[in-house]
């Protein structure tokens, strides 16, 4: 797109881009990227903390529009609807948006998720082994996308390594609402849980709720391990980095889209890192 | 009908002519501003000069800026008209929000289920906005009707209600509501994509080959809407009976009570149609912008805080349904330019919701004096010439006494 | 206070005055309304500044920034609108701004004590525990007074105090005030009413559209020269009532009771009726059931028993509405609260009842302006009422235009029953002259005509039939021939036409 | 299944989320009372709760955070008051606005200051000797193995109501919302006292900030109140400006909101959608049964000058 050897990105993103979660996910890849190449080579914006969707429609027509850009990546499933609109209106712009494997048929448009229920059965099956009360705690956000496949993932992992744990899931309906996340925390431990684990931006306050009150935390979407502590066991890590390569690649090669990807543990998108557990 | 077009211009020019001339107050303010939101740049290491160029750039520096400027004062300007009814009619409406939401979700179930059935355009978006509006008003006048049955307080139900809107939305969008083709998998719950022939058509003139505007924009036909029920609230308010007892029950309950004036069912009235107007607002986002609904969980995912925004729009429009066109505009043009300012230049969300507050507070701060100039220009005080003039007859008077 | 200057949008509220008072020496201050007595005064209590001239304090030039600084220099004012919060005790108004004994804490029942030593010594009642609300006007002016007392002014203002008193009150005042004299304060007393400023005052002075008109001693001062020097023109004070027969009963009230705000019951068994072309004066100190017995005719009380007929027909517990289409029209006591909207233009509080009938509508919604207008430019000719347009917010009239304005609205409904409560509250002379003779003129068309007023000359020499009300109650209803001063005078005390 | 609801786990959640609400809305019953509204109590927490946060994380005195909250909250009442007072602002906009310039400069403070989340040692639970032993009904658990600053907002209620029914200072704000013309009339200084009340408000603002990022959650991330500022707001209504009648909206929220937190354990079946809501729908549905008269204080929003 952009005639001169820069590979320019650019995206948006619904939180900050220190979230612990799932922005900072996308922000991290994207500075991974740049490491690689290098700045000459790799350079991008990024609008963060974009939750009204109407304010991404406006970024992404711009930047579309500008031709400056040779992907424009909508990173939040909030955003598909609007590029299932746009992308068509400008054929020769690359885009990519997740996490969802829908490109609307659209070969400038490419899709990309995380199999984060991989990473949760692995994190579900390993607190079932140390939990010593049989009893686990998860906080979600709203029981949709990545957050309901990771709560599952745990769910049916915790299961399946031990059948009588009881896993008591509470979602709190919203994304940002810290203490209430906070509280319900302390009602899983309440009720006896001694492990936690929870996904998206919200669940701060119940990794600190884990460390005070001596219980374990596992971990999603991005690493939590330094405000965990030594209460944090284990995270899953997304590396959308392995998505962001190959998309490259192909635009390079002029091919702009059309491609679905899914991270997982197998093809390395998806790391489990330790805690200081 | 007993409307002077005369009267709509006149408002437009006398507030337009009243701000011209004690327009210094408001330039001090926005210079202050101004200054303020420079110090935060230059404290990140950013160029103000740029930044506020870009802002401008981004607001209306093209036509598409423009466009994006009057989309997003859309909604804003709708609930801003039914704030000044409600207002006007003595009531606190902190409301917007919910009352949109409970719009949009009546007007894309209406498209959803009778987009196949009617395939009429027009009668299809006309019966849209009726169950918006009834929804909204429905939502809304709940709140009117407790604080004039029960004497619940409306700024506690509209800001509660807020919440239990959004919370029935995501059940909705989770449930009854989402897309048949999301089904098993879970992605953001949203709901169909609305039929073509619901959706608003878009403003675009062309006059001529040579002369085009908003072109290829989002700019939609809910900008007309809107200003046409300005102008409708407008001569609703302050030349119909419906608007006299609206307006007297907010001024004074008693004088209207003893008028023989039904005042509970004057702010039930008001909440109804503020709440309406408001739900239509968030018909016509999903009409014209968004072609359905879909959640994020929070009420502003969606409503993008136009039900706040309404609110500070209709003061600044000083609760006249036409001041509030100009008022959402420039509301309009401060969140977009802003966006556009934070990609230009690179700094963080935060650093413009902190300037746009500052502009707002150092805005209405200035609105006093304003009005004072404006009240002082009014009434042009006698001249003490004059006076010391009368002094000799009032004496001349006290002699015919003695 | 020399050559006093004080301007505002569009008035010259005070213009060039001087005037002055000494100790031990009450100086009356007379005007029609709107001549500047009250913002003289404010500019004396630092509500307001001068714009131009000096004000002298015990021989000092003093500025008076605000009334936290007048009341330090020993200076109190009783304002025309009462300054007391509602929802506050009498003691707590009291007490309000002043230093407590105990510091921060407040010492309310040092100055309930203290307040019931001053009631008795003035013999003024009231009790310190009651919030202001459940006060009728007249107990609120003694609180007013009290006040006073308590702050111990060396020089008190009282802007139309008796505005709202009856002869007995009136003349309790009086004896406070004479007391205060003797006991050095300086006094100045604003009015309308001749005879009292006759009575009490040692000087006179006149103002008129914010200039003085001259100061006189009381000594030389006859009531026909201080109403010239106030209009400018010579007035009638003693108007004739020509005989109307009396017509079929238009209004009858069946032992009516009603509650009153307090909850308790304001209103005991009140039997009455008005025939058309009648004026039938209640009498009685403010408090003793006026306002509710007003209140439930006009449909704006409930009642909890008896029953009320207008025209032969039962209307008891009609709503407004319907009892305004009945021809019931009511000249509310509160003209501010009740009776206009203070932020509605002239034009619109003309149409206040009116604003949906045909001939005021289009289509039946719109509002035909043209029309309106028409009618309340009208109105305002025929009233006299001064007012710069029909346009403007009504809260820029003065007191009396406003009363004017609601009486032009209420009688142009061309009413069958008027119900008019205090009519001439706090307006001046040539005013109330004015809505006098419309209320007569009613008469003469058959209206039938219930006159509430605390004003006992009004009643006099207005009502053809007298009735006074005490503690809610009926005393006795007595035609007017039959009445003198001391009789009703002695009713209003509570006393039965059987003790009599 | 009801042994199971409300256990005292539960009612004591409910005592500590109460916390936050009580301060704000002691603080915003002050202001309300001499007739100014503060819309900009959320932002004000939040710049409260980010001062309390970074003095805490950088010196580890939780005293000084207190005070840096209180310092912080005085500062921006002083901003509000004189925003609402002297320029006498739209209350309805300006507090608005505050609230917006709250939210985006804690957030931005935090990225540039701290960065990423980082959690910080807060209040300790402090068991009152004795009493904490209660097993009574579980009440020593319930009320009195809290932290500090959740006592101190309890103890707060009744101090409130003292200053605003027994003292001078109490009396001034009463006559000023009720009836300022009066209360200047008699030499009260109408603008001091409301600076007064709104600076009093904006501190305990402030502390309701620290209690959250200091003393419950002990974390700070941006908009950490998320809009709980408002709810407190709304709670002054529903305890009809009197402070005893704050303490019971706030206790009645969170309760219900503690509630569903237990259900969504025990009883996973119910819409969690529902269950958020509850909080909110039962606050208006309490307040339609609740008394009917109310002594809303006449002057709220309009700003006060004489004549002149
Ligand atoms: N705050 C004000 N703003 C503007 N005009 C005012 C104000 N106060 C008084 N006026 C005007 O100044 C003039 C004098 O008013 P003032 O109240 O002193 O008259 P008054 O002699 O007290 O009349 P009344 O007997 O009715 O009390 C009137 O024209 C009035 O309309
Ligand atoms: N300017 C003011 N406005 C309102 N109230 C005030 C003012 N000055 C003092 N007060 C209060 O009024 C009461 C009595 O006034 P104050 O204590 O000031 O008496 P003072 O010492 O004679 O006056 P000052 O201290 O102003 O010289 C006290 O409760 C005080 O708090
Ligand atoms: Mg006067
Ligand atoms: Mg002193």
């Amino acid at each position: 797109q952009a005639q001169d050897a820069v590979f320019r990105v650019a995206a948006v993103a619904p939180s900050a881009t220190n979230d612990l979660a799932f922005s900072q996910s996308m922000y991290d890849a994207l500075l991974a990227i740049q490491k690689e190449m290098g700045e000459d080579q790799f350079q991008f914006v990024f609008q963060d903390g974009t939750f009204i969707v109407d304010d991404a429609a406006v970024a992404l027509r711009e930047w579309a529009s500008s031709g400056e850009y040779d992907l424009v990546i909508a990173h939040g499933s909030q955003y598909g609807a609007i590029l299932e609109e746009l992308a068509p209106e400008f054929p020769d712009v690359s885009f990519a948006w997740g996490t969802d494997q829908n490109t609307f048929g659209l070969d400038n448009v490419y899709a990309y998720t995380a199999a984060s229920n991989e990473g949760g059965f692995l994190n579900g099956a390993m607190a079932a082994l140390m939990t010593k009360t049989g009893v686990i705690g998860v906080v979600g956000p709203i029981e949709v996308g990545d957050a309901k496949l990771y709560v599952d993932g745990f769910v049916a992992g915790a299961k399946a390594a031990k059948p009588d744990v009881t896993v008591n899931v509470t979602y709190i309906q919203s994304f940002s609402d810290v203490p209430l996340a906070t509280e319900a925390a302390k009602t899983h431990i309440a009720n006896g849980a001694d492990i936690l684990t929870g996904t998206a931006q919200m669940v701060v306050g119940a990794i600190a709720v884990a460390k005070e009150e001596g219980a374990l935390w596992f971990g999603t979407q991005s690493s939590q391990a330094e405000l965990a502590a030594e209460a944090g066991v284990q995270f899953q890590v997304y590396k959308w980095e392995v998505v962001l390569r190959d998309i490259i690649a192909n635009i390079k090669a002029g091919k702009l889209g059309g491609e679905a990807y899914v991270i997982t543990l197998a093809n390395g998108g998806l790391v489990m890192e330790k805690g200081l557990r | 009908m007993n409307f002077r077009p005369s009267a709509v211009t006149l408002v437009f020019f006398k507030t337009f002519a009243n701000s011209l001339l004690n327009a210094w107050p408001l330039l001090l303010a926005i210079a202050a501003a101004a200054a303020a939101a420079s110090l935060l740049l230059l404290a990140l290491n950013a160029n103000p000069i740029q930044a506020f160029s870009s802002m401008l750039q981004g607001a209306f520096g093209t036509t598409n800026a423009t466009a994006e400027t009057l989309v997003k004062a859309i909604p804003v300007l709708f609930v801003a008209i039914g704030i000044c009814v409600a207002f006007r009619g003595g009531v606190v409406n902190i409301g917007g929000e919910g009352q949109m939401i409970a719009g949009a979700v009546a007007g894309v179930t209406a498209a959803l289920t009778l987009g196949p059935i009617i395939t009429f355009g027009p009668l299809l978006i006309a019966l849209c906005l009726v169950c918006g509006f009834l929804a909204g008003a429905l939502y809304g006048g709940l709140a009117g009707f407790l604080k004039a049955y029960f004497n619940v307080n409306e700024i506690l139900s509209t800001i509660m209600l807020n919440q239990v809107a959004v919370q029935m939305m995501n059940f909705l969008l989770n449930g009854p509501l989402l897309d048949p083709a999301e089904l098993g998998t879970n992605h953001i719950p949203k709901t169909a994509r609305i039929v073509q022939w619901a959706e608003l058509p878009r403003l675009s003139l062309s006059l001529g080959d040579n002369f085009e505007l908003f072109t290829r924009t989002r700019l939609h036909f809910g900008l007309v809407l809107g200003i046409i029920l300005a102008i409708v609230i407008y001569v609703l308010l302050w030349r119909t009976t419906i608007g006299y007892r609206i307006r007297a029950v907010g001024q004074n309950e008693r004088a209207s009570r003893y008028a023989g004036i039904n005042v509970r069912r004057q702010i039930v009235l008001a909440m109804f149609l503020a709440g309406g107007i408001a739900g239509l607002a968030g018909v016509v986002q999903v009409l014209g912008l968004q072609y359905r609904l879909q959640t994020d969980g929070s009420p502003t995912g969606f409503t993008g805080n136009a039900g706040f925004n309404g609110i500070v729009a209709a003061l600044f429009g000083g609760l006249n349904p036409l001041g509030a066109i100009p008022a959402s505009v420039v509301f309009g043009g401060l969140l977009v330019g802003a966006q556009k300012m934070q990609r230009d230049l690179g700094v963080s969300a935060a650093l413009i919701t902190a300037i746009n507050g500052l502009i707002v507070v150092f805005v209405v701060s200035s609105q006093y004096y304003i009005r004072q100039r404006a009240r002082r220009r009014l009434a042009a005080p006698t001249s003490p010439a004059a006076a010391a003039a009368e002094r000799p007859a009032a004496a001349a008077a006290l002699e015919q006494q003695a | 206070m020399r050559g006093i200057v004080k301007r505002f949008p569009g008035v010259l509220a005070v213009n060039h005055v001087d005037f002055d008072v000494q100790a031990s020496e009450i100086h009356a201050l007379l005007g029609e309304n709107g001549a500047g007595k009250s913002t003289l005064m404010k500019m004396l209590y630092g509500l307001y500044h001068p714009d131009e001239g000096r004000i002298i304090l015990d021989g000092n030039e003093v500025r008076i920034h605000s009334p936290h600084d007048a009341i330090q220099r020993g200076i109190g004012m009783i304002h025309q609108h009462f300054m007391l919060v509602p929802s506050l005790t009498v003691a707590e108004n009291i007490a309000l701004g002043m230093r407590s004994t105990r510091g921060l804490i407040l010492d309310l029942d040092v100055v309930s004590r203290r307040v019931q030593e001053l009631s008795e010594q003035y013999n003024l009642r009231v009790d310190p525990q009651t919030p202001i609300w459940q006060l009728a006007v007249g107990e609120q002016q003694r609180v007013e007074i009290i006040r006073a007392l308590y702050r111990g002014a060396s020089l008190l203002i009282l802007d139309e105090p008796t505005a709202v008193l009856t002869p007995q009150e009136v003349d309790d005042l009086f004896r406070v005030l004479r007391q205060m004299t003797a006991d050095g304060h300086a006094l100045i007393f604003i009015s309308h009413k001749l005879h009292e400023v006759l009575a009490i005052s040692h000087r006179i002075t006149v103002l008129r559209d914010g200039q003085k008109v001259g100061t006189i001693p009381t000594g030389e001062a006859t009531r026909v020269k201080l109403a010239e020097m106030m209009v400018g023109r010579p007035v009638v004070l003693e108007y004739d009532r020509p005989p109307v027969e009396r017509g079929p009963e238009r209004l009858r009230l069946v032992s009516v009771s009603a509650r009153s705000d307090r909850g308790d019951l304001g209103l005991k068994e009140v039997s009455l009726s008005v025939h058309a072309g009648e004026i039938l004066g209640i009498a009685g100190v403010s408090g003793n059931g006026q306002r509710e017995l007003a209140q439930v005719i006009a449909g704006l009380r409930p009642v909890t028993s008896g029953s009320i007929e207008l025209d032969g027909r039962d209307v008891t517990g009609a709503l407004p509405t319907t009892l305004i289409g009945l021809g019931l029209c009511y000249i509310p006591e509160e003209r501010m609260v009740d009776g206009v909207i203070k932020e509605f233009t002239v034009a619109e509080n003309f149409v206040l009842q009116d604003h949906g009938r045909a001939n005021y509508t289009r289509a039946g919604i719109f509002l035909n302006f043209g029309a309106i207008t028409r009618a309340c430019r009208q109105a305002i000719r025929a009233y006299e009422i001064k007012t710069p347009g029909t346009d403007v917010p009504v809260k820029t009239l003065s007191g009396g235009n406003i009363q004017k304005l609601i009486l032009a609205r209420e009688l142009t409904r061309s009413p069958q029953v008027i119900v008019a409560a205090q009519p001439t509250r706090g307006v001046d002379i040539g005013a109330t002259e004015y809505i006098h003779r419309r209320l007569l003129e009613q008469r003469s068309q058959g209206a039938a005509i219930l006159l509430i007023s605390e004003d006992l000359d009004e009643i006099m020499a207005l009502s053809d039939r007298i009735g006074v009300m005490y503690e809610g109650r009926m005393v006795g209803i007595i035609p007017r021939a039959s009445a003198d001063v001391n009789t009703v005078g002695a009713m209003m005390a509570g006393a039965t036409l059987e003790q009599l | 299944m009801i042994d199971q609801i409300l256990t005292a786990s539960v009612l004591a959640s409910a005592i500590r989320l109460a916390t936050p609400y009580i301060f704000a809305g002691l603080g915003e019953t002050f202001g309300q009372r001499s007739g100014v509204l503060n819309l900009g109590v959320d932002g004000i927490m939040l710049m409260g709760a980010f001062a309390a946060f970074y003095t805490v994380f950088t010196t580890q005195s939780l005293l000084l955070g207190v005070l840096a909250a209180l310092l912080v909250g005085l500062l921006l009442g002083l901003a509000t008051a004189f925003v609402s007072v002297t320029l006498k602002a739209e209350q309805g906009i300006s507090g608005i606005g505050f609230y917006l310039f709250g939210l985006g400069m804690s957030e931005l403070l935090y990225q540039k200051l701290i960065g990423t989340p980082k959690s910080v040692t807060g209040f300790p639970p402090l068991a009152i000797p004795g009493l904490s032993d209660i097993e009574f009904l579980g009440i020593g658990q319930i009320f009195f193995r809290h932290n500090l600053l959740v006592y101190l907002a309890f103890a707060l209620v009744p101090i409130s109501a003292f200053i605003l029914n027994r003292t001078t200072f109490g009396l001034k704000i009463r006559a000023v919302g009720q009836n300022p013309e009066a209360a200047d009339a008699m030499g009260v200084n109408v603008a001091r006292v409301r600076y007064m009340t709104v600076m009093l408000g904006g501190l305990m603002a402030g502390l309701a900030g620290a209690s959250l990022s200091i003393a419950l959650l002990n974390v700070f991330q941006q908009n950490l109140t998320s809009g709980l500022g408002f709810i407190a707001v709304a709670l002054v209504y529903f305890g009809r400006w009197r402070p005893v009648g704050v303490l019971l909206g706030a206790l009645l929220f969170s309760f219900v909101n503690a509630l569903q937190l237990q259900a969504s354990v025990i009883a996973p079946n119910i819409p969690s959608e529902f269950a958020v809501m509850a909080p909110y729908a039962i606050t208006i549905i309490a307040l339609v049964f609740a008394s009917k008269q109310t002594e809303k204080p006449t002057a709220l929003t309009k700003p006060f000058e004489r004549g002149e």
